[in-house]
C-alpha cells in the first residue's frame, strides 16, 4: 500500500452526496487548490455518517475526520443532517472523555455551490491538523492506573432500608400473583452478603423478597425477556428508570409490567465490601443498623457505614423512590437537588488528555471482552445480535488489542446516548474493575448539556434526544468557518 | 471478485498532475484486481467500449472507474458496464480530478492520492451486491395544495390531460393572491377579467374535484401511492344546498366582521360570500363572529336561507383520498412589516400595505373602487410609496428580493394617477428591478406619462404632522439630499414569505424548506418544479418569488410533469434502499421513529416485531442504519461493511 | 523425598530475576488498582511490585490466549496473469518459554483439564503444545478456604500438587518451595535458594490446617448421571438459569475452559496481509451453536445453562474421569447476579434423588 | 475637487480593508440604498452623505472619504447603524474614518476638532469638564467670539454654567493628565498625530 | 444590589437642576445614590471621537474605582456618560485592547466591572409602577407629555440594552404611573444636535427646531428629556431652534425626574425648576387647575 507523502497526515472526509461532496466538486471545477491531506468517503446523507465511522477512523490511526454534509433546511433528505447534527455533536462532547483531542473531528455544512467555502473549510481544518500533529495512539500511551476518590457525600442520607415496608409489600405481591407471570426481585445469593435474582411465581418464592443495601443488580435487565407476558418487577429507583426507558423505547409494554417500589436508600458497592472481607469461608451474621451494617465472617466483624461504602452512582442519586410504579410504600427521603459529578468522571475531568488516554490504556487492558458489562445493561437490547461479535456488520475483529476492546466500550456508550440512565450496571458487573461506567456518564452529561437537561428515564412519554431535532438547535452553534 | 480498474487521464485534466500510469499500476497490487489500464478518455466512446472490452476479455465482475466526479458521470459508465451484462451497482468510481488533479499541484502527492482514492473504490467494490429495482404501480390522481393562479393552471392542465385532479384549498374561495387584485401589470387588464373565467372552468371541469376550505391533514405513502387526510372545515353551510343566492349575507346582524380578503380594509358579515365571483360561490359563517355560535342567539340566517342551507352545528369532516402525486402551490403571505416602527406600520391608519392599497382600487373591494384614506375617508392628493420594506433587508432576516414589488408598485402609481388625476405619487425605491417582457417600458411610463416621481432613496420616518397629514422624510441619494413629503397616504411595498403553514405542511410532504419557509426545489437550475421527495411537485411562489406569468408557467410545468409520470402504468424505484435484516431486528422501532420519509413500518414475522422497510418510499437516505443499533438495517450500496472497508482501507496503514 | 528450598520474602526479586534468566516471562500476579481491585497474572519487570494473591483471572492465557494469531497468510500475484494468486502461509507458533509464579492449586489443575483437548489425540494442537511444554508451573498453596472456593468437592484441594511443577506454602514470612515435578526439581536444584527440608513439617502442617478449615464437600460421585437424568427437566434448568445474562464471565474467568472461535482478518494483499485468529468462546452466548444455516440448538440461556453444568459435570466426568471444573469459586465470585454452579449442581442431586 | 476619479489609479484597496479591520465592519455588505443618509440628523451639513461616503470606503477612494467633513460632523447617534439593512455599523465605519483622517492630520472641520481639543484641554487641567474653561479655550482656538453671545445673558442670569472648575478632589486630576500623557507620548511613539 | 452614583460633569455644571431632581426623587423613593469618590470625565464625545483607546481609558479609571468600591451597578444620569462607559466596558473585554488602555491607566484596571445602566433603569429597577404610583401625591393627570429619549439611550441596542431601539418605553411607563397622558412622540429618539451646539450652531438648531415643532403640534404641555444635553439644546437653545423651524414655541423642557419630583409633591425649588430657560410655570398652573377639577 502506498504510505502517506511524508509531509501529509491522515485526514478521512465523509461527505454527504448532495451538498458537501458537490462542494467539493465545485471547488475542484474552480481549480481552488487545497492541501493534499484529505481522503472524501462519499455517503448518501450525513445522517448517515454513524458517530462510530469517525470513531473507528480515530482509532485505527485517523490524525483527522471531517464530516460535511448539506446546511440544515437544505438536507436532500429533509431531516438526515439535523440528526446527524445531534449525534455527532454529542460525539464531539464524547471524545475528551476518551483522551482524544475533539478538535481532531469537526463537522461543517457545505453546500454544493460553495465551492470556496469547502476550500476554506479543507483548508483550515487541514491546518488545525498539521498544527496539532500526529495523533496520539492508545497503543503507545503508557498505561496510567488511578483510583477515584470515593470519600462523597450524598445528597440525601443513605441507610440500610431495615424500616421498608417489605412484609406490606410482600404482601401486595401475593395479591397480584395470580395475575402475573412471575414478579422480579432479589433473595439472598451464595451467603448474607450476596444477593441475588428472584423470579417469584408462588407465594412461597415471595417470602423470600429480600430489601436492602445488597439489592445491588438492575431487575429490569430481564423485562424485554418477558415481552409479551404480564411480569412484576420490584424496583429501586434507579432500577425505574430502566423501566421507564424501556418503555419509552417500546421494548416493554406498559399494560405488560407492574411495578413495585419501596423507597430506596443505597446499595452497597459489593466490590468494596468483598475487598474489606477479603478471604473467608463463611459469614455467621450480618446485623443492620440505620447508617450501615455489621458483617461478621470467619468470627470477625467488619463495619460497613453507608455513606463509605455505597456503589458511586447512589451518591449522586436524585431519584431514591421509582420515577414510575403501580405500589409505591413508604417515604424516601428527602432529595437535596444539588447536581454532582459521579467520581469516576471527576476523576477523568481533572486529567489532561494524555492523561486519559494512558489510564484508557491502563484499565482496558485488562478487559477480557466478556461482556458482561453489555449483558448487564438493562437498555442493550441487541444481546444476541450485537454488533461486537458479528461479520455483517464487521465493525470488529477478534483481536484482544486496545483498540477493539476500547471501541466495543465507545459503541455501548454511543448507543447508550440518551438512553443511558446511570445504573451502573454495566461497570459493577465487570468482572476485572474497568471503570467503563464513566464513558456513559460522560455521554449522558453531553446529552444533559445539549438538550435542556434531558435525562433519560424519567418520562415514558419523552422523545429521545438523538431520536428528534429541532431545525433551530438552542444549544448547537455552526462553527465559523470564516 | 475479478475487478478491473480504468485511471483516466480525462487529457491533461487529470493526467497533468496524477500519473495515471503509476496509478494503475499500483492498483494492480490491490486485492481482486485482475485488470488496470489508463485511458486517455474513458467517458468517450472508445473509453466505454475499451471497458465493455474489458469486461468480456477479462471475466471482470466489477468496475472501478477513477476520473472525474461521480455526480458527472456515474450514470454513464453505470450504463456502460450495464451493457456488458454487470450489474450496474458493481461499478465504482473514484473522484481523481475534481478531488485530486484540480486542487491540487504536487504531483507525486496527487499520484498517491490518487491510488488511495482507488484502493478504497476497490474495498468497497468487493462489498458491492448487485441490485435489482422492483415497479410498481401508480395511482394515476394528483392532489393539488393551493388554488391560486399557480394551483389553477396546474389543475386545469392536468385535467385537460385526463388526469383526475383533487384541488386543496385553504380559503372559501380559490383564486389566491391574484383574485384580490385589481389590475395586473404591465398590461394594467383586470385580474378578476382574466383569472375569473380560469375560476370558472375549475368549477366546471368534470376531471376537477375541489375541497375548498379545507387542509390537508395527514399524508402517508410514496410517489405513485399517496394516501392523503383532508380536514373539511365545517362551514356551518351546507354547501350541497345554497346557491350562493348572498340572502343570509344581506340580513346577518353581524356585521362588523374583519373582512379577510379585502386585508382588513373594510368588514363584512358574520356570513358572507368573500367576493361576487368566488368560486365555489357558496357562503361561510365564520364561527368567532356569529352570534348564534357565539352567543347562541340570532338563527336569522337560517331563516332566511331559501334551501335551509345552514347547519349550526356542523363539525370539520376527515376525507381520505388516494393520489399518486402531489403538487404544491402554497403561495405566499406578507412578511409582518409592523417591525418598521420608523415606518408607522400597523400604527397609523393611513400607513398601508400595497396589498390593502390594492383593495382599495378594486370595484369588489370597501371603497367601491375610489381611493379614500382608511382614516377619514377623504381622497388622497399626495400618495407615497415605499419599496422594499421587508424584503432585501437583512436586519429584519428577509435577505431576499420578493421580485415584483417593483412592477406592482409601478402599476399601483399609475392606477392612482387614473383614478385620481390632480395626485401626485412619489415611489421610494432602492433599484428598480423589471427584467420581464415589456416590464421596463412600463415602469417608464409610470414616470414618463402618468409623472410618478421616483426617488432613489429610502425613508428614514413617517409621522403626522399633527394636521392630518404624515411627515415622510427620507433621501435622495442621487442628490445626495434629505428630502420630506408631506403624505395623505402612505403605501408600503412588504415584503413576502413564504404562505403560513408552509413549514408544517412541507414536514407533511416530506419536502425541504428553507430559513423563510420557502420549498425548496431539487436543482436550482434543471429542476425547478421537482423536489427531492419523488411524486411532489412545486409550482408559484411556494418556491420562491415570482410574478403571475411565472407562477402560472411553473403551474403549467408541474402538470406536464405530472402527465409524464403518468404516462407510464408502472414504475421503478431505485433499489439503493434499506434492507432488513429480519434476523438481527428486535423490533425496537428507533429506525421507524427517525425515518424522514416514514419508510419503515412495523410487521409481525412468526410473533415477533420487525421492522420492515416500504421500498418504493425509502429515498436511500441511511439514517436508519445509522440509528440501529445492531446494524440490522443496511442501507444497500452504502452498508456498514461497505464504508468500514472504506475507513480501513485508509486508515488501516 | 523432592528438592525443597527456602525463599525469604526479601528474595522474591532475586528469584524472579532467576526464572527470568530461565523463561522468557516470567507471569506474576500483580494489582490493578480501581475502584473495584483487580489482580491480573502479568510478565514480570525488574522493580514490579507482586502480590501473592489468588488472581481474579487465572493464568489460562499463558497457553490459550484470549486471542492468538493461528497464521498469518500473504497473497500474490502473479503479475502476467493478475487473476492468479499465490498463498503464503506462516504458522509458527508463537510460544515464549513462561513461568507462572504463585498460581493457586486450582489454577494448576486446570492445565491438567485443558491438556486433554489440546495435547491428547491424534491431532495434538501445535501452538499449545509449544506453549504448555516450555511452561513451569509454581503453585502456591491456599492457607484456606473462601466462601466461593470448593476445590476439594471435585478432587482438589488447597495444597493439591496436580498441574505444578513447584508447590510453595507460605510459612510466616517466607516460602517453602518444594519441587513437584522433574522439571521443577531441575529449576531448584539449579537456584542459589537455600535447602528448606527442615522447615518442611512447618509446611505441612500448614497445608493441614488449610483442609482442617473448609467445610465438608458433599459427595458429588452421583452427580453425572444425575444431571444427565435431569436432561431433558427444562422445568428444573429454567429454575436455575432464569438469572443468567448469558455473558461470558463465567466461561472466561474458568481456568478449565477451553472453548475457542476461529476468524480470519485481512485480505492477505499488502503489508499487513491476513492473519487467522483464535479467540476465546462462550457456551453461554447464543452465538456459540449458531450454525451457518442459521439455525441455533441453542437459542435460549437454559439450554445453554445445560450445556454448562453438563458438560463439568456430567459428560466430562462420563467420557474422562474427571470434573472439568476445579472448584475455583471464579465462576460465582464474577457472576453479575451472583449465580451459584454449586447450587445447580446440589439442586440436581436433590432433585433426582 | 471633481477631477475625474481614475478608478485604476486611485483606487486603494489596503484602505478599504484598514476601515473594515479597524471598525470591524464588512463594508462591502453595503448595496447603497441609502437608509442611512434617510436617517441621518445631520445630513444637511455633509459634503458627502453617508452612502457616499460608504460608497468611497468600497471603491477604496481614501481622500474621498477622509477628506470629507462629514466625518467630523457626524453626530454619532447611530440611526445610520440602526436602521441599516445588512447590519453595518454605520456609525463605527465613521468613526473609523474620523480616527483615520485625524492620525493622517487630515482635519476637514477645524472647528469641531478645536472644539474636542479645547474641551479635553479642560479634562486635562480639571478631571471634569469645565464648560466656561471649554469655550474660553474654544474660542482663543478659533479665533471666534462667543458663538452664542446670544445665550450669554440666560445663561449667566440662570446660573447655567459654573464659574469655577470642578476639580477632582483626591489627586484625580492628576491621574487623567497621566492618562492623557501617556496616550499623546504614546501617539508620538507610534508616529501618529495625538 | 450596591450602586456606584457617578453623576457625570454636566451634574456639576449645566445641568444641576438634573442632578438635584435626580437626587431628590431618587431619595423619595428609598433608592440611595452616593457619589463615587474621585470619578473624573468620561472623556463625552470629544475624546470617543478622538480615539476609543483615550475615552475608554478616561472611561476604565472610573469603572474601576467602582470596581474597587465593590459595585454591582454603577448609575448614570447621563446618556452619554452611559454610553461611554459602557462602550468602554464592551471594549476592554478584548485582551489586546485592554492591553493598550491599561498601558494608559497608573494601574492595570480591575478584572470586573460592575455593569452600567441609567439612573432611570435603576429607578425601574427599584421599584414598579404600581410602586411609584403609591408614591404619588399630585396626580399629574391632564398633562400632556412628549417623551423624549434622544438618540444615544437606547443606541446600539446590544449594547445600551434598552428596550426596542426605535420605540423606547420606559420614559413613558415612569411618567404615566405619576398620571400624566403620555403622547405616542413619533421623534423621541431623533437626534437633537449633540454637541454641535457650538461649533456648528445651525444643526443643533435644525434638528432641536424639528423635534420641539412636532412636540408642539401635537400640543404637547411640555417635552421630557433625560438628557443633559438633549435639555440644553431643546430650552436654552429654543430660541435657535425656533428661528430654523421658522415657529415660536414657549414649550417647557424638563428632566423626567423633575416632573416625576412634581408627582411626589416636591417643591419647584427642591427640583431645581428655576433652571429652566422656559419657565415651567404654564405647566405648573395647568397642574393645579387640573388638581382642581379631580
Amino acid at each position: 500500500m502506498p504510505v502517506l507523502n511524508s509531509k501529509e497526515l491522515r485526514i478521512v472526509g465523509f461527505l454527504c452526496n448532495w451538498c458537501a461532496y458537490g462542494g467539493a466538486d465545485t471547488a475542484g471545477v474552480a481549480r481552488a487548490g487545497q492541501p493534499t491531506d484529505l481522503r472524501i468517503i462519499r455517503v448518501p446523507c450525513s445522517g448517515r455518517v454513524d458517530p462510530l465511522f469517525v470513531l473507528k477512523a480515530l482509532l485505527e490511526g485517523a490524525d483527522g475526520v471531517l464530516v460535511s454534509g448539506c446546511h440544515p433546511r437544505d438536507c436532500h433528505y429533509a431531516a438526515g443532517n439535523f440528526y446527524a447534527r445531534r449525534r455527532l455533536e454529542v460525539l464531539k462532547r464524547f471524545l475528551p472523555v476518551l483522551g482524544i483531542d475533539d478538535a481532531r473531528f469537526e463537522y461543517a455544512w457545505v453546500s454544493a455551490s460553495e465551492g470556496q467555502r469547502w476550500q476554506h473549510v479543507v483548508t483550515s481544518f487541514t491546518k488545525r491538523i498539521h498544527a496539532m500533529g500526529p495523533a496520539p495512539h492508545f497503543d503507545d500511551a503508557k498505561p496510567l492506573l488511578r483510583v477515584a476518590d470515593m470519600a462523597l457525600t450524598a445528597l440525601r442520607p443513605l441507610g440500610t432500608a431495615q424500616n421498608a415496608a417489605v412484609n406490606e409489600l410482600k404482601q401486595v405481591i401475593k395479591d397480584k400473583l395470580p395475575e402475573l407471570n412471575c414478579v422480579i426481585g432479589w433473595q439472598q445469593g451464595y451467603d448474607g452478603a450476596h444477593a441475588t435474582p428472584l423470579f417469584m411465581k408462588t407465594p412461597e418464592d415471595v417470602d423470600k423478597l429480600s430489601w436492602g443495601p445488597f439489592n445491588v443488580m438492575n431487575p429490569a435487565v430481564y423485562l424485554p425477556l418477558f415481552k409479551g407476558k404480564k411480569t412484576g418487577v420490584v424496583v429501586k429507583g434507579c432500577d425505574s428508570r430502566s423501566v421507564v426507558e424501556l418503555l419509552q423505547e417500546n421494548l416493554i409494554k406498559r399494560e405488560d409490567v407492574i411495578i413495585f417500589a419501596l423507597p430506596c436508600e443505597g446499595t452497597l458497592d459489593i466490590a468494596r465490601v468483598n475487598e474489606k472481607l477479603g478471604r473467608y469461608t463463611r459469614i455467621n451474621a450480618v446485623a443492620y443498623d440505620e447508617a450501615g451494617v455489621t458483617i461478621t465472617a470467619d468470627g470477625k466483624e467488619h463495619r460497613f457505614c453507608m455513606n463509605d461504602f455505597a456503589q458511586g452512582k447512589c451518591y449522586g442519586c436524585a431519584t431514591p423512590m421509582a420515577v414510575l410504579a403501580d405500589t409505591r410504600l413508604g417515604e424516601p427521603h428527602k432529595v437535596n437537588p444539588v447536581s454532582s459529578v459521579p467520581p469516576e468522571l471527576a476523576m477523568l475531568d481533572d486529567m489532561a488528555l494524555s492523561e486519559r488516554m494512558a489510564f484508557w490504556r491502563g484499565q482496558m487492558e485488562r478487559c477480557l471482552r466478556c461482556y458482561a458489562c453489555r449483558n448487564a445493561c438493562p437498555m442493550c437490547v441487541c444481546r444476541d445480535y450485537c454488533v461486537s461479535d458479528s461479520r455483517n456488520p464487521h465493525w470488529m475483529s477478534q483481536d484482544a488489542d486496545i483498540n477493539q476492546k476500547l471501541f466495543f466500550q465507545t459503541i455501548h456508550a454511543l448507543h447508550l446516548s440518551g438512553r443511558c440512565t446511570g445504573c451502573g450496571e454495566c461497570q459493577r458487573a465487570c468482572p476485572v474493575g474497568i471503570p467503563i461506567l464513566a464513558l456513559r456518564q460522560q455521554i449522558a452529561r453531553a446529552v444533559a448539556q445539549l438538550f435542556d437537561d434531558y435525562k433519560a428515564g424519567l418520562n415514558p412519554a419523552a422523545l429521545p434526544p438523538l431520536l428528534g431535532y429541532e431545525a433551530h438547535e438552542k444549544n448547537i452553534h455552526e462553527r465559523d468557518w470564516k | 471478485m475479478r475487478i478491473g480498474i480504468f485511471i483516466c487521464h480525462c487529457g491533461s485534466n487529470i493526467a497533468g498532475t496524477v500519473d495515471c500510469a503509476r496509478v494503475a499500476e499500483i492498483s494492480t497490487g490491490f486485492p481482486d484486481v485482475v485488470y488496470a489500464t489508463d485511458p486517455v478518455y474513458t467517458c468517450a466512446e472508445p473509453g466505454q467500449a475499451a471497458i465493455e472490452a474489458a469486461i468480456h476479455d477479462h471475466r471482470l465482475d466489477g468496475v472501478v472507474v477513477a476520473s472525474c466526479s461521480p455526480r458527472m458521470h456515474e450514470p454513464t459508465f453505470r450504463r456502460t458496464v450495464e451493457r456488458a451484462g454487470l450489474n450496474r451497482y458493481l461499478f465504482e468510481m473514484a473522484n481523481i480530478r475534481e478531488h485530486v488533479s484540480w486542487i491540487g499541484k504536487d504531483r507525486d502527492a496527487n499520484t498517491n492520492k490518487a491510488a488511495e482514492l482507488v484502493k478504497m473504490a476497490v474495498a468497497k467494490l468487493r462489498n458491492n451486491r448487485p441490485l435489482l429495482a422492483k415497479s410498481f404501480e401508480v395511482n394515476k390522481k394528483v392532489l393539488i395544495v393551493g388554488g391560486g393562479v399557480a394551483g389553477i393552471q396546474a389543475a386545469l392542465d392536468c385535467a385537460d390531460g385526463g388526469v383526475p385532479v383533487i384541488l386543496l384549498e385553504r380559503e372559501s374561495t380559490i383564486g389566491g393572491k391574484m383574485a384580490k387584485l385589481d389590475k395586473t401589470f404591465p398590461t394594467v387588464d383586470c385580474s378578476a377579467c382574466i383569472l375569473g373565467p380560469k375560476m370558472v372552468d375549475v368549477a366546471q371541469h368534470p376531471n376537477i374535484t375541489l375541497y375548498a376550505y379545507s387542509e390537508l391533514e395527514d399524508i402517508s405513502g410514496y410517489i405513485g401511492n399517496f394516501t392523503v387526510k383532508i380536514r373539511k372545515r365545517a362551514t356551518y353551510v351546507n354547501w350541497e344546498k345554497c346557491t350562493g343566492c348572498g340572502a343570509c349575507s344581506e340580513k346577518c346582524p353581524s356585521k362588523k366582521t374583519p373582512d379577510t380578503f379585502n386585508e382588513l380594509t373594510g368588514v363584512t358579515t358574520a356570513i358572507n360570500i368573500p367576493f361576487p365571483q368566488a368560486i365555489p360561490k357558496k357562503a361561510v359563517i365564520s364561527a368567532e363572529h356569529c352570534r348564534q355560535l357565539t352567543k347562541g342567539k340570532c338563527g336569522v340566517c337560517a331563516k332566511i336561507c331559501p334551501t335551509g342551507a345552514v347547519v349550526y352545528d356542523m363539525q370539520d369532516d376527515v376525507v381520505t383520498e388516494e393520489v399518486g402525486c402531489i403538487i404544491a402551490a402554497t403561495g405566499y403571505d406578507l412578511m409582518d412589516w409592523t417591525v418598521y416602527r420608523e415606518y408607522g406600520g400597523g400604527q397609523y391608519p393611513d400607513v398601508i400595505t400595497s396589498l390593502q392599497y390594492e383593495r382599495l382600487l378594486s370595484t369588489s373591494g370597501p371603497t367601491g373602487g375610489h381611493i379614500r384614506r382608511p382614516s377619514d375617508g377623504l381622497e388622497p392628493k399626495h400618495i407615497v410609496f415605499i419599496q422594499c420594506v421587508g424584503s432585501r433587508d437583512k436586519s429584519v432576516g428577509r435577505p431576499y428580493c420578493s421580485g415584483f414589488c417593483c412592477m406592482y408598485t409601478a402599476k399601483q402609481a399609475v392606477l392612482t394617477k387614473d383614478h385620481l388625476p390632480f395626485s401626485q405619487s412619489y415611489v421610494f425605491y432602492m433599484d428598480i428591478r423589471a427584467p420581464g417582457k415589456l416590464y421596463d417600458e412600463f415602469t417608464r411610463r409610470a414616470v414618463e406619462e402618468y409623472g410618478v416621481e421616483y426617488i432613489r432613496g429610502r425613508v428614514s420616518a413617517v409621522y403626522p404632522d399633527g394636521e392630518g397629514a404624515y411627515v415622510v422624510m427620507g433621501v435622495d441619494t442621487l442628490l445626495g439630499r434629505s428630502v420630506e413629503i408631506k403624505a395623505d397616504i402612505v403605501v408600503l411595498a412588504v415584503g413576502i414569505e413564504a404562505s403560513r403553514g408552509a413549514a408544517a405542511l412541507a414536514e407533511k410532504l416530506r419536502i425541504s424548506y428553507d430559513n423563510y419557509g420557502f420549498f425548496m426545489e431539487s436543482h436550482v437550475k434543471l429542476k425547478p418544479v421537482e423536489t427531492n421527495t419523488a411524486g411532489v411537485f412545486l409550482a408559484g411562489v411556494c418556491q420562491g418569488a415570482k410574478d403571475i406569468p411565472a407562477s402560472v408557467a411553473q403551474g403549467s410545468a408541474t402538470a406536464a410533469k405530472v402527465l409524464a409520470l403518468f404516462a407510464r402504468d408502472r414504475l421503478e424505484n431505485d433499489p439503493q434502499t434499506a434492507q432488513v435484516d429480519t434476523r438481527r431486528c428486535v423490533g425496537c422501532g428507533k429506525c421507524i421513529r427517525c425515518c424522514p420519509f416514514g419508510a419503515l413500518k412495523e410487521t409481525t414475522i412468526r410473533g415477533e416485531i420487525k421492522a420492515d422497510v416500504i421500498e418504493t418510499v425509502c429515498q436511500g437516505c441511511g439514517l436508519c442504519t445509522t440509528t440501529c443499533p445492531q446494524g440490522a438495517v443496511q442501507l444497500s450500496h452504502a452498508t456498514d461493511n461497505q464504508i468500514l472497508a472504506e475507513v480501513n482501507a485508509l486508515c488501516r496503514c | 523425598m523432592s528438592t525443597i528450598r527456602i525463599l525469604a520474602s526479601d528474595g522474591l526479586p532475586a528469584f524472579l530475576s532467576f526464572l527470568s534468566q530461565k523463561h522468557q516471562r516470567v507471569l506474576v500476579p500483580v494489582v490493578k488498582s480501581a475502584n473495584k481491585r483487580s489482580v491480573i497474572f502479568e510478565p514480570w519487570r525488574a522493580g514490579m511490585p507482586v502480590v501473592l494473591e489468588k488472581a481474579t483471572v487465572p493464568p489460562k492465557e499463558a497457553v490459550l490466549p484470549q486471542c492468538e494469531t493461528l497464521l498469518t497468510y500473504k497473497k500474490s500475484k502473479n503479475q502476467e496473469d493478475l487473476g492468479d494468486i499465490t498463498v503464503s502461509l506462516d504458522d509458527t507458533p508463537e510460544a515464549l518459554s513462561t513461568a507462572i509464579f504463585a498460581c493457586r492449586p486450582c489454577d494448576a489443575r486446570g492445565f491438567r483439564v485443558l491438556d486433554r483437548p489440546f495435547l491428547n489425540g491424534l491431532f495434538p494442537d501445535p501452538y499449545y503444545k509449544a506453549r504448555r511444554e516450555s511452561l513451569t508451573v509454581f503453585t502456591i498453596t491456599c492457607s484456606s478456604g473462601c466462601n466461593t472456593c470448593f476445590c476439594h468437592w471435585v478432587g482438589g484441594g488447597p495444597s493439591s500438587p496436580e498441574g505444578s511443577d513447584v508447590l510453595m506454602t507460605k510459612i510466616e514470612e517466607a516460602l517453602m518451595l518444594q519441587a513437584i515435578s522433574p522439571a521443577g526439581e531441575a529449576l531448584l536444584k539449579d537456584c542459589d535458594l537455600p535447602d528448606g527440608r527442615d522447615i518442611f513439617p512447618r509446611a505441612e502442617a500448614a497445608r493441614k490446617a488449610a483442609w482442617a478449615s473448609l467445610a465438608p464437600a458433599p459427595d458429588l460421585k452421583q452427580a453425572p448421571q444425575k444431571i444427565a437424568a435431569l436432561f431433558g427437566n427444562d422445568d428444573f434448568w429454567q429454575s436455575q438459569t432464569s438469572g443468567c445474562l448469558s455473558c461470558g464471565a463465567c466461561t472466561y474467568l474458568c481456568p478449565a475452559c477451553y472453548c475457542f472461535n476461529i476468524t480470519d482478518e485481512g485480505d492477505g494483499f499488502g503489508v499487513h496481509g491476513g492473519r487467522r485468529l483464535r479467540s476465546w468462546d462462550n457456551c453461554m452466548s447464543s452465538l456459540f451453536t449458531h450454525e451457518a444455516s442459521g439455525h441455533n440448538p441453542r437459542m435460549l440461556k437454559t439450554p445453554r445453562m445445560r450445556n454448562r453444568v453438563s458438560h463439568k459435570f456430567s459428560t466430562y466426568p462420563e467420557n474422562w474421569g474427571t470434573f472439568s471444573c476445579n472448584g475455583c469459586g471464579r465462576c460465582i465470585s464474577n457472576c453479575p447476579v451472583s449465580l451459584d454452579i454449586r447450587a445447580i449442581v446440589l439442586a440436581a442431586l436433590d432433585n433426582a434423588g | 475637487m471633481n477631477d475625474d476619479i481614475n478608478l485604476s489609479r486611485m483606487r486603494d484597496a489596503a484602505f478599504t480593508e484598514d476601515v473594515e479591520a479597524q471598525s470591524g465592519q464588512k463594508v462591502s455588505d453595503c448595496y447603497q440604498c441609502g437608509n442611512c443618509t434617510a436617517g441621518c440628523p445631520a445630513g444637511f451639513v455633509y459634503d458627502r452623505q453617508v452612502n457616499q461616503i460608504v460608497r468611497a470606503v468600497q471603491l477604496g477612494l481614501k481622500d474621498e472619504a477622509l477628506g470629507s467633513r462629514s466625518v467630523w460632523m457626524c453626530l454619532s447617534c447611530s440611526t445610520c447603524s440602526l436602521r441599516c439593512p445588512n447590519n453595518i455599523d454605520v456609525a463605527a465605519v465613521m468613526e473609523t474614518l474620523r480616527h483615520m483622517a485625524r492620525r493622517e492630520n487630515r482635519v476637514a472641520a477645524p472647528k469641531v476638532e478645536n472644539f474636542w481639543f479645547s474641551f479635553l484641554d479642560t479634562v486635562r487641567a480639571f478631571g471634569r469638564a469645565y464648560e466656561i474653561g471649554t469655550m474660553a479655550l474654544y474660542m482663543l482656538r478659533s479665533l471666534r467670539i462667543f458663538t452664542d453671545l446670544d445665550l450669554a445673558p440666560v445663561v449667566f442670569k440662570k446660573k447655567k454654567l459654573g464659574f469655577m472648575p470642578h476639580v477632582v478632589p483626591h489627586g484625580g486630576a492628576a491621574a487623567v493628565a497621566r492618562i492623557m500623557r501617556r496616550y499623546k507620548e504614546r501617539a508620538v511613539h507610534e508616529r501618529v498625530r495625538p | 444590589m450596591t450602586y456606584a452614583y457617578y453623576p457625570g460633569c454636566s451634574a456639576k455644571g449645566s445641568s444641576t437642576d438634573y442632578e438635584k431632581s435626580t437626587q431628590a426623587v431618587c431619595d423619595f423613593l428609598g433608592l440611595t445614590l452616593v457619589e463615587m469618590p474621585d470619578w473624573n470625565c468620561c472623556g463625552s464625545t470629544p475624546a470617543h471621537a478622538v480615539d476609543t483607546e483615550l475615552s475608554a481609558a478616561l472611561c476604565a479609571r472610573n469603572l474601576d474605582i467602582a470596581a474597587r468600591q465593590g459595585a454591582e451597578m454603577l448609575l448614570t444620569p447621563c446618556p452619554s456618560c452611559l454610553s461611554n462607559l459602557k462602550h468602554a466596558a464592551n471594549r476592554l473585554e478584548k485582551p489586546e485592547f485592554r492591553a493598550r488602555v491599561d498601558a494608559l491607566l497608573d494601574n492595570p484596571a480591575a478584572g470586573n466591572f460592575p455593569a452600567v445602566t441609567s439612573v432611570m433603569q435603576g429607578i425601574a429597577a427599584h421599584c414598579d409602577v404600581n410602586d411609584i404610583a403609591k408614591h404619588i401625591r399630585k396626580n399629574l393627570k391632564g398633562l400632556k407629555l412628549a417623551a423624549y429619549y434622544g438618540c444615544l439611550m437606547s443606541r446600539p441596542a446590544e449594547l445600551m440594552d434598552f428596550g426596542d431601539p426605535e420605540n423606547p418605553s420606559l420614559m413613558e411607563n415612569l411618567l404615566a404611573a405619576c398620571g400624566a397622558e403620555m403622547l405616542d412622540f413619533p421623534l423621541k429618539t431623533a437626534c437633537c444636535g449633540a454637541s454641535y451646539g457650538i461649533p456648528e450652531r445651525a444643526v443643533t438648531a435644525r434638528l432641536s427646531g424639528r423635534i420641539l415643532k412636532l412636540a408642539a403640534c401635537m400640543q404637547a404641555d411640555a417635552v421630557a428629556v433625560a438628557c443633559p444635553l438633549c435639555q440644553m439644546n431643546l430650552d436654552l437653545r429654543q430660541p435657535q431652534a425656533a428661528k430654523a423651524a421658522d415657529a415660536f414655541f414657549n414649550m417647557p423642557v424638563l428632566y423626567f425626574t423633575q416632573i416625576m419630583g412634581l408627582a411626589f409633591g416636591l417643591s419647584p425649588a427642591a427640583l431645581g425648576l428655576e433652571k429652566l430657560r422656559v419657565s415651567a410655570d404654564s405647566l405648573l398652573r395647568k397642574l393645579e387647575a387640573e388638581g382642581g377639577k379631580s
